[in-house]
């Protein structure tokens, strides 16, 4: 099993989800994977399919409507899975506190291993969360990263 | 002050928006308010080509039904629902009718955007 | 007649980042019927401005959408201002004009590169984002933040941009201008985009009004139609010209974006060189009065409204909200019928659908 | 073929990626990455907290302590504006990714605690 763990450390399969977003956040994910930041030179790739996924990234507060599809998606991920909250209001709600139809960050509907702050977290911020999830999964899995 | 506002009564509404319709306006948008036992609803229209702008506004009890405007402007049918859905104003014979969950979901408040008690009672106080 | 399948795209799909579904009735491959259904960005943010005092609105009124937040922010405060009405001055006209601008940039290289994308032609979306970079840099090194600008405040901007700032950001647009023009030559003439655009997705000009497009998606059909004609800010000062083209395809709009967005380059060009000198900022006085107010603002994908309702006390009795993509959406319901499933894609993004501003 | 000049002007343009980790990007000046308290400025007027338009900032009277709580600060700078004693800066490093949320206490006139470090790993060895 040794091989497969430090495989999938060493190339993370990452999925994004927009929750109910201002879009920031998301268009900061993609903009990691362009030229500029280039994330994919470290291994890791964008999928759109929840089965191939290792690492799951959410952006947005959970609104009453999303908060059933995201519990779906993580369900359907392969254990071992992590997931980061990108983005200030994906993890407390942030500036939408009081608006109706807000639930509140993502830890409410499914747990979250790393937390990456900032309206619009930055694609450096991004980067980092992933590095960061992927050494809580080394430690999980008593792996050397 | 909106500019170019028409203050009609909900029956003339359908007659209004074909004269509208007629001389190729394009709607633009409506708005809903809450005010108190009565709802105001304003429908926004501009002379195309160009850049003028004029409102129709017409105010209904809570109760009362309301004609619908999508059997001359589909594209009114988001509005309309919205309006159904977050203010409770009874628009009938909908062209597309999403059953009040087009934008809430099934466990969403009700009537959301209607006016809470506090917060009238802050408007009547800041108002003095 | 074909038996008839009912196919979801969406709400989690990889052309869109964002969450919309679409139901679309297929026979074979031809696409009959389609009913969007949307209401997963749906947050409540109309009621919460009604719910909190009216400066806090401005930052809550920037997320409603990330792309052009900048300007959701302007517009927020021009329909407050418009309650009093204070006037702003006029080098914060400039300013805004100028944020606007930018991001009216760089949210059009960001479509450029999406639509390629969603073409298949992967090489072309690095080279935009590649391009609009840099853009984000110089909004950055401007206003503070590559995504949320926070420069807008109710009497007029925050920041201001000092000469050295001018002479950099004047540099890197020049420098943009010349690399998107190379590309969007490219783009326009390729074989390829001609084959899978051409004639995708029409909507003619009268059909284009009777639906209530806006921006972009209506100049395509041919409709000289441009909320900055208003002249509102800085816009009756510089030379602007709508740019329109005939055909109301998928084609003649990736071609209006590629114009604007080098006249959008050219204005911000045209707006620091005529930039005066002055405060950046009135102060207004007191809680905005009983009144109401309506503003239409030109964002990247469309006409903006804002309606606000004054009452005399720190909160705002209501404000409505009325996002391009929300006017454009009923215009899919004439265009996909008839297409190919394959090309619902680019049909659907051609209308620039930015679903966190349509559901607030 | 049209796109021949820009291929040639990418190859010999040098790359366009920023090698982040190794070489990170000098900050604007002006950037908003995280916010921070000068306590020996900081009075506890509380115009911060009741300008903030996230509710990040809690001002406990009693005790002379400023909290933030950096899962829900939006670094819109606003409280750095309304304060008329300069307390609060803006640094332009963005903040540091974090595995629990906490809050961020700071002593008015007084010395800084951190609850607990925010960057590390709450995992127990196995």
């Amino acid at each position: 099993m040794g091989i497969i763990a430090t495989s999938r450390l060493k190339s993370p399969w990452i999925m994004h989800f927009d929750n109910s977003s201002c879009n920031g956040c998301d268009i900061e994910v993609l903009a990691s994977l362009t030229p500029l930041y280039d994330i994919e030179r470290f291994g890791i790739v964008n999928m759109g399919n929840p089965k191939h996924t290792d690492v799951l990234v959410v952006t947005g507060p959970v609104n009453r409507r999303t908060a059933r599809v995201l519990k779906n998606l993580y369900d359907q991920i392969a254990d071992p899975k992590m997931v980061i909250a990108v983005g200030t209001c994906s993890i407390s709600g942030g500036v939408f506190h009081n608006c109706y139809n807000v639930l509140g960050g993502v830890d409410k509907v499914v747990p979250v291993d790393v937390y990456v702050p900032g309206c619009a977290a930055r694609p450096e911020a991004i980067i980092d969360g992933v590095v960061m999830a992927l050494q809580k999964l080394a430690k999980l899995q008593g792996v050397a990263l | 002050m909106i500019d170019k506002l028409k203050e009609i009564s909900k029956d003339q509404l359908l007659a209004e928006v074909k004269k509208y319709a007629d001389s190729k306006a394009k709607f633009v948008t409506g708005s809903c308010n809450d005010l108190g036992d009565k709802l105001e609803v304003t429908y926004y229209f501009n002379a195309s080509p160009g850049m003028d702008m004029s409102a129709l506004r017409f105010v209904v009890g809570k109760g009362e039904e309301v004609p619908s405007m999508t059997g001359i402007y589909l594209t009114a049918v988001l509005i309309e629902n919205e309006m159904k859905e977050l203010f409770g104003l009874k628009v009938k014979d909908l062209a597309i009718d999403f059953g009040g969950h087009m934008m809430l979901a099934q466990d969403s408040p009700v009537l959301p955007m209607l006016k809470s008690e506090d917060q009238k009672a802050a408007a009547q106080k800041g108002g003095k | 007649m074909a038996p008839r399948t009912i196919t979801p795209f969406g709400p989690q799909h990889p052309v869109l980042p964002e969450p919309i579904q679409l139901k679309l009735t297929l026979e074979d491959e031809k696409v009959v019927d389609v009913l969007p259904a949307i209401g997963y960005g749906h947050r409540g943010i109309e009621k919460a401005c009604e719910l909190n005092e009216y400066p806090k609105n401005i930052y809550l009124c920037e997320r409603i959408c990330g792309i052009c937040s900048a300007i959701h922010g302007m517009t927020y405060c021009d329909v407050v201002e418009k309650l009093w009405p204070l006037e702003i001055p006029p080098r914060a006209k400039y300013l805004r004009t100028i944020w606007a601008e930018m991001s009216r940039t760089h949210s059009h290289l960001l479509w450029l590169g999406l639509a390629v994308d969603a073409l298949g032609f992967e090489s072309m979306f690095m080279q935009y984002w590649r391009i609009r970079e840099k853009v984000l840099d110089i909004l950055e090194m401007t206003a503070g933040h590559r995504v949320t600008q926070s420069v807008a405040v109710v009497g007029g901007v925050r920041r201001d941009i000092d000469d050295d700032q001018k002479k950099h950001c004047i540099e890197v647009l020049k420098d943009v201008r010349k690399e998107a023009e190379a590309l969007n030559n490219v783009l326009v003439n390729d074989y390829t985009v001609k084959a899978r655009t051409v004639g995708k997705g029409v909507l003619s000009y009268d059909q284009a009004i009777a639906l209530g497009c806006c921006g972009p998606h209506l100049r395509a059909s041919g409709v000289k139609e441009d909320c900055r004609q208003l002249g509102y800010w800085a816009y009756g000062d510089l030379s602007f010209e709508p740019i329109t083209a005939p055909g109301g395809d998928t084609y003649s709009r990736v071609a209006v974006r590629c114009g604007e967005l080098l006249q959008a380059i050219d204005l911000q060009l045209e707006a620091f060189a005529k930039m005066p000198e002055g405060d950046i900022a009135a102060k207004p006085k007191g809680s905005p009065p009983a009144n109401e107010a309506a503003t239409r603002i030109e964002q990247p994908r469309g006409e903006l409204f804002y309606y606000a309702k004054g009452n005399g006390t720190r909160n705002l009795e209501r404000l409505r909200v009325r996002t391009p993509t929300y006017a454009n959406i009923p215009s899919l319901l004439v265009m996909l019928p008839g297409c190919e499933m394959a090309d619902v894609a680019i049909i659907v993004l051609s209308i620039d659908p930015c679903i966190s501003c349509t559901e607030r | 073929m049209s796109m021949l000049s820009t291929v040639v002007s990418n190859l010999f343009g040098g790359p366009a990626t920023l090698m982040y980790p190794v070489k990170p990007r000098e900050p604007h000046a002006r950037t908003r990455g995280q916010i921070a308290l000068n306590e020996s400025l900081c009075d506890g007027c509380g115009n911060c907290a009741r300008r903030c338009p996230a509710v990040a900032i809690e001002i406990v009277k009693e005790k002379k302590q400023w909290i933030l709580y950096p899962d829900r600060c939006i670094i819109c700078e606003v409280c750095a504006d309304a304060c008329n004693r300069n307390a609060i800066e803006v640094l332009p490093k963005w903040r540091t990714p974090f595995y629990k949320r906490e809050q961020i206490v700071f002593q008015s006139k007084g010395g800084k605690e951190v609850k607990e470090k925010a960057g590390e790993c709450p995992v127990e060895e196995v």
